[in-house]
């Protein structure tokens, strides 16, 4: 006998229901973001007054995290080197989805001071995609931390996709990367 | 004082006893540097290190394009009578060769990786002097020759980022100025008390 | 033994966990504070582990699984034995004292299986860093529980809290109170606070052996920890502070021990892991044995 | 009814039977060895357990028998191990230099250590003693040295001369060499004497402190299917010997008020405490994977002996349940390094990594015989550990305590050292194409064994029922044992329980874990490396020095023991020098002149 004064709620369609996970599971992860630090450059400065009693980042739900696989962002924090870079792709697809990328300083930007080195690259987003960019030489740390709050909107609003295009372009990423770096893979006397 | 400066002393005496440098460069009391043939180079090592110049410090190159030289740059250093001593020599640039030197400083052998990784000559005598040590797959000209363009080979590998707009400011100055009016006008209307 | 003893052990773990995370994220507030920061909401420690929950994680083979599972599971089952106050047991008399040291270990186990089956040295590392400093602490620690048992005359945490509860609410720390710096010594290892806390050491070995996990192995393994350390301060408060006669006192006396240690913690630096073992051999395994020895062969017991 | 001569003697000529079909084809030796230890298992379990064995003598009239639930007890359990390792023959005995004789000899000791356990003659107990100590004396250098079959007897020959001793002082006081009426005129008698040489020889066969130093190198060099014999059923016959010594003869001596026990027996239990200690310690350091489960074996020894020197039905029943549980134990565990050992060839643990991905069953096999010997829920280990603690705490003995915890959570150390340099860890490439899983006729054992070791851990009872038959037999007091708890002194132990809310917990983790989102595999090689590349396994597998911190703490005591005997097997070299200096010197008048001196010196004592 079915109850009149309830009815029950119209049967939701699978992509519907797993919408309503993904919303639940954004909410967590945009309160509770992990952080793993690759200080390759300069704009690392920045984060100790972030994370210490000045700006307290702890209250926002954020914490550094000692390996990619427990991390959500990959902080990289300056220019990169042609050496750097490769690591940070390794360590870039090690980490669990969904993944976040926040970089720091001009210099992945467009090269910054750097931008006619031969050893330094451009362009960090076309190697592995940036959901975050925080301007600057080197940015304060207002504007870090308004990066990461930029961040939780994005996940908040489903715009923080960077990790899911990596897999759609997964082809044009590994081109762009083979051009610049030959393979990312190293093999020689020190890594056998 | 003398005493140190007499160890550069000693050092030119034990040169000279040697060969006869091109050059000599007497810097300041700790600093002392020599110009010799490529041919005299492991003489004089050999010499120096039996006189105490343990220490093998560094081992790079200059590149001279407009000699068409390559100058070879070693760097010793004794702990017992403080002073550096740098011996340099000029090489043929179109085929770099030097022999290698890690029967004296064994030390030298990552040196000379480096060295000819970034200015390309080559140290017979080094097993490994061939082998990548930084440049990770390195794919032109070694990078610290003269004529190797770090621009065009950035413009060349690495993507660049273009702009479709120009952010920069035209007339910089008198919207410098507008903005100073206005900002005193708005000071002004928020003034309180009576108005004149 | 019913069903219902079982839902209420189960319920019993369940209730450790949300205890331990409330209170583990209420200390992270209080820490902050120490330091002159707001610190993170107190519900925080739910937020991290919901969104490991959440994520999606690597494998490194079915032993890293199952390793992660029987670490749990294992903890589950030794906190399904844990008597919340001197009446309320979930399987009666059966909470006894090596079930606890024991099936703990068996999570333990579980976990450093695992994490040793993920192939990073690391993770090695890390285990055997925790073994050893396990091998440090407990054997103190099992002497002064020798002397708690030899005196009440029964293993079972129940009898033992209403020993204390009957004699005119002595309890063990003021009646051992040697004794009862060596608990709470062997409690600061146990819970890996800071200055015995050489198997984390992110900075050192990359958070030992959470080093390959990530998502949901990692949030169990979080899981995991909190019920652990809901089974250790429980230990500690029925076993030193006359466990409790209702729900309230048991919370208020877990509060206190909990934060009393991450106060400590939080003011010290890191041993090596050399040091922990000789500072556990020397001090403190002196003073249980001078405890016991006054105890158990002369009497004198305040 | 089956009786024990024909048993025997069925066994004696198997035994015969197996050298000649081994050196026909080995294969067919081995199997045959299998069937005749099933055949003396099966009646022995089907007839012995309630002495139902005949025990009348008929073809040969100097033997005398007679059954008793110790005996049984331990035969049984030897009789088991045999039985198990018997299957692992087949893939083993081609490579040993004399394979034509290890069936024989095989079987041949187990028809000593039936004979030893059967018998109720002091004489023809010491008889199978030196029948079990020399048939395995030639089995253990058919391994890696001969060495270890020297040290192996040197120290059971003087396990056993003690013994002699001691039975000559038995006859000397008695009037008789009956094992039972022996030891029944001396009980409560203030004979130390007899008491510290029993001990001397159980000592020397339990190997532990300070008997312990063949222990491991005879362990560690054994054939690989040998050494879960030695570990898991030859040790026990000293164990069997503390029991006589330390129950039946059990001196009056003066008594230690604070812990009421007699002097002696307080002496073994402290003397069993340095043996868990410093097998303990010694296990932690071993590289080898057979010498550490050798020196885990002298820890063990030493629960054993806490166990029966505490002088009370719990710790009897904790004694004997160890016995079992670590028989099962280190059966299990020997058994797997053994079927490691043939694949890969090596035993140390720095050159052996990632065998859990090519034998998965060998593995499991391994992690519940060290569950068990780690005192672990829900395994055998556990029952007999929390019987041994009931007891050392309701003594209130805090040394002893201390010895027994750290040894506890000692092993935990040791056991998991093998599992993660040996099983886990990463792949190596030279493993990784040729290893398999151990063939099928090995599996069974280990398998058997495994099972074993669960139902030791989750259903005691039966098993307790039976040690409460043989605690009676030496007139102590039953222990309270139900189906599914067990009652000490202080606490209630319900194993099934435990075992039960286990499997719900690990039931409620693996709800959480399958409802989650799968997880995506990885290789390997494929871990955090501080960003690095590293493309070599053996890189990135910690197996050397495992506890480098903790060993460097005692790594500079560690050989002191060794030293000790080293110095003392140099004095008897130089004795031995000597003696041959006398008498076997160019003159032949000189050593009949010292001929006669000494008969001359043993005559005098005889007239006087």
């Amino acid at each position: 006998m079915k109850s009149t004064k309830f009815s029950l709620a119209t049967k939701l369609s699978k992509a519907e229901v797993d919408r309503k996970w993904w919303e639940i599971g954004d909410f967590f992860r945009r309160n509770s973001l992990w952080m793993l630090m690759y200080c390759t450059g300069c704009c690392a400065i920045e984060l100790p007054p972030a994370m210490t009693s000045a700006y307290d980042m702890e209250r926002l739900g954020m914490g550094p995290m000692a390996t990619p696989r427990q991390a959500d962002i990959l902080l990289v924090s300056g220019y990169l080197s042609l050496k750097t870079l490769r690591r940070l792709i390794y360590t870039y697809e090690q980490m669990s989805e969904p993944r976040y990328v926040v970089a720091l300083g001009s210099c992945p930007i467009n090269g910054g001071i750097y931008h006619d080195s031969h050893a330094v690259i451009n362009q960090l987003d076309q190697y592995i995609p940036v959901d975050v960019y925080v301007a600057g030489c080197m940015p304060n740390t207002e504007s870090v931390m308004n990066g990461f709050v930029d961040l939780m909107g994005q996940i908040k609003n489903k715009q923080a996709n960077g990790w899911k295009k990596y897999h759609e372009n997964f082809d044009w990423y590994k081109a762009n990367q083979i051009t610049s770096l030959g393979e990312v893979d190293v093999h020689d006397e020190f890594h056998e | 004082m003398t005493n140190s400066m007499s160890n550069v002393e000693f050092v030119k005496a034990l040169i000279i006893q040697h060969v006869r440098p091109h050059v000599i460069d007497i810097i300041d009391q700790h600093q002392i540097g020599f110009e010799v043939d490529q041919n005299e180079i492991h003489l004089l090592l050999l010499a120096l290190k039996n006189a105490g110049w343990i220490q093998m410090s560094y081992l790079s190159a200059i590149d001279w394009p407009g000699e068409n030289k390559f100058e070879v740059v070693y760097v010793l250093f004794n702990w017992d009578k403080p002073v550096y001593v740098q011996l340099r020599t000029k090489i043929d640039r179109t085929n770099p060769v030097i022999d290698s030197i890690i029967q004296i400083y064994p030390g030298a052998k990552y040196y000379e990786r480096e060295c000819h990784e970034f200015f390309g000559i080559a140290f017979p005598g080094n097993p490994d002097h061939h082998k990548q040590l930084i440049l990770e797959q390195w794919d032109d000209i070694p990078p610290l020759r003269k004529d190797f363009d770090p621009k065009a080979y950035s413009d060349r590998k690495f993507p660049q980022r273009t702009y479709t707009e120009d952010y920069s400011l035209s007339n910089s100055e008198s919207t410098k100025v507008e903005k100073r009016k206005l900002r005193k006008q708005r000071a002004e209307s928020l003034k309180g008390g009576k108005k004149q | 033994m019913t069903i219902v003893n079982v839902l209420l052990g189960v319920g019993v773990a369940f209730f450790g966990f949300v205890l331990q995370t409330s209170i583990a994220g209420i200390n992270r507030k209080v820490i902050a504070r120490l330091q002159k920061r707001q610190g993170p909401r107190w519900y925080q420690e739910f937020l991290d582990i919901f969104k490991l929950l959440s994520k999606r994680s690597v494998s490194h083979g079915w032993i890293f699984d199952f390793g992660v599972i029987m670490a749990l599971g294992g903890i589950i089952a030794t906190a399904m034995f844990m008597p919340l106050t001197s009446t309320f047991s979930p399987f009666g008399a059966s909470d006894n004292f090596f079930i606890f040291v024991y099936l703990l270990a068996v999570g333990m186990l579980g976990m450093a299986m695992s994490a040793s089956g993920s192939g990073n040295p690391w993770a090695s590392i890390g285990v055997m860093r925790a073994l050893t400093t396990m091998l440090a602490y407990e054997v103190p620690f099992l002497v002064v529980v020798l002397t708690i048992i030899k005196l009440t005359g029964s293993s079972s945490l129940s009898a033992i809290q209403l020993f204390q509860q009957t004699s005119g609410n002595n309890w063990f720390i003021i009646a051992l109170p040697i004794g009862g710096i060596v608990g709470f010594l062997a409690l600061m290892g146990m819970l890996g606070k800071k200055p015995f806390e050489t198997y984390i050491a992110p900075g050192e070995i990359a958070s030992g052996p959470m080093v390959e996990y990530g998502g949901k192995q990692l949030g169990m393994l979080f899981i995991m920890h909190e019920i652990t350390v809901f089974i250790e301060v429980s230990l500690f408060v029925h076993l030193f502070l006359g466990g409790a006669h209702n729900i309230l006192e048991f919370l208020l006396k877990y509060f206190v021990v909990y934060t009393f240690a991450n106060l400590i913690s939080n003011v010290n630096g890191r041993f090596k892991i050399d040091q922990v073992v000789k500072f556990y051999y020397k001090w403190p395994l002196i003073m249980a044995v001078f405890q016991a020895v006054i105890a158990i062969y002369f009497g004198w017991v305040i | 009814m089956a009786n024990i001569e024909i048993l025997l003697l069925v066994l004696a000529i198997a035994a015969i039977v197996s050298y000649f079909l081994t050196k026909l084809n080995t294969m067919l030796g081995s199997i045959f060895t299998i069937f005749a230890t099933m055949f003396v298992f099966v009646s022995l379990a089907a007839y012995g357990t309630n002495l139902n064995l005949d025990t009348t003598v008929s073809l040969f009239p100097g033997l005398t028998f007679s059954q008793t639930y110790l005996g049984f007890y331990f035969v049984i359990i030897i009789t088991f191990v045999y039985l198990m390792v018997s299957f692992f023959h087949p893939y083993y005995i081609g490579e040993y230099k004399y394979k034509d004789s290890y069936n024989f000899l095989f079987l041949l000791s187990l028809v000593g250590i039936i004979g030893a356990f059967y018998t109720s003659n002091f004489l023809q107990l010491f008889f199978f003693f030196e029948l079990v100590i020399w048939t395995t004396m030639f089995l253990i250098p058919q391994g890696k040295s001969k060495e270890a079959a020297v040290s192996y007897y040197g120290f059971s020959v003087a396990g056993s001369i003690a013994m002699l001793l001691g039975i000559f002082i038995i006859f000397q006081q008695s009037g008789t060499f009956d094992i039972s009426t022996g030891l029944a005129a001396l009980s409560g008698t203030p004979s130390v004497f007899v008491f510290a040489l029993f001990l001397i020889a159980a000592f020397a066969k339990l190997g532990v402190f300070p008997l312990h130093i063949w222990l491991p190198i005879a362990h560690g060099n054994a054939p690989h299917p040998f050494s879960p014999v030695l570990s898991g059923a030859l040790v026990k016959l000293g164990a069997f010997i503390g029991v006589l010594a330390l129950i039946r003869i059990a001196p009056q001596t003066a008594m230690i008020n604070a812990v009421g026990l007699p002097i002696g027996q307080y002496i073994v239990a402290l003397l069993g405490s340095v043996s868990i200690v410093f097998g303990t310690l010694m296990a932690i350091k071993e590289d080898d994977a057979k010498k550490l489960l050798a020196y885990s074996s002298m820890s063990h020894g030493g629960y054993i002996l806490v166990a029966f020197s505490l002088m009370n039905s719990i710790a009897f029943a904790g004694g004997f349940y160890h016995i079992l549980a670590h028989a099962l134990a280190s059966a299990g565990a020997f058994l797997a390094i053994a079927a490691v050992a043939r694949q890969t060839g090596t035993t140390k643990m720095s050159e052996l990594g990632g065998m859990i991905h090519k034998m998965p069953i060998t593995y499991l096999a391994y992690l519940v015989a060290i569950i068990s010997m780690a005192g672990i829920p829900p395994m055998g280990g556990f029952i007999s550990k929390w019987l041994i603690f009931q007891a050392v705490i309701d003594k209130g003995m805090i040394f002893v305590g201390i010895a027994v915890f750290f040894g506890s959570i000692g092993s935990f150390l040791y056991v998991f050292r093998p599992l993660a340099a040996l099983f886990l860890g990463q792949e190596l490439s030279e493993y990784k194409v040729k290893v398999k899983e151990a063939p099928l006729l090995m599996l069974i054992p280990t398998v058997i064994i495994m099972l074993l070791n669960v139902y030791t851990g989750v259903f005691p009872g039966a098993i307790l029922g039976y040690t409460n038959k043989v605690i009676m037999e030496l007139g102590y007091p039953a222990i309270n044992v139900s189906t599914f708890a067990i009652t000490g002194f202080n606490g209630v132990l319900s194993p099934a329980l435990i075992s039960l809310m286990f499997g719900v917990g690990v039931a409620i983790a693996f709800v959480i874990f399958i409802v989650l989102k799968k997880s995506r595999k990885v290789g390997l090689m494929d871990t955090y490396t501080a960003g690095n590349f590293v493309h070599d396994e053996h890189l990135f597998h910690y197996t050397k020095d495992f506890y480098a911190p903790l060993e460097r703490l005692y790594e500079k005591h560690s050989t002191k023991m060794q030293t000790f005997y080293k110095s003392l097997a140099n004095k008897v070299k130089e004795l031995g020098r000597l003696g041959k200096h006398l008498f076997m010197s160019k003159y032949v008048e000189v050593a009949v002149v010292w001929i006669i001196a000494i008969i001359f010196f043993l005559l005098w004592g005889e007239i006087l």
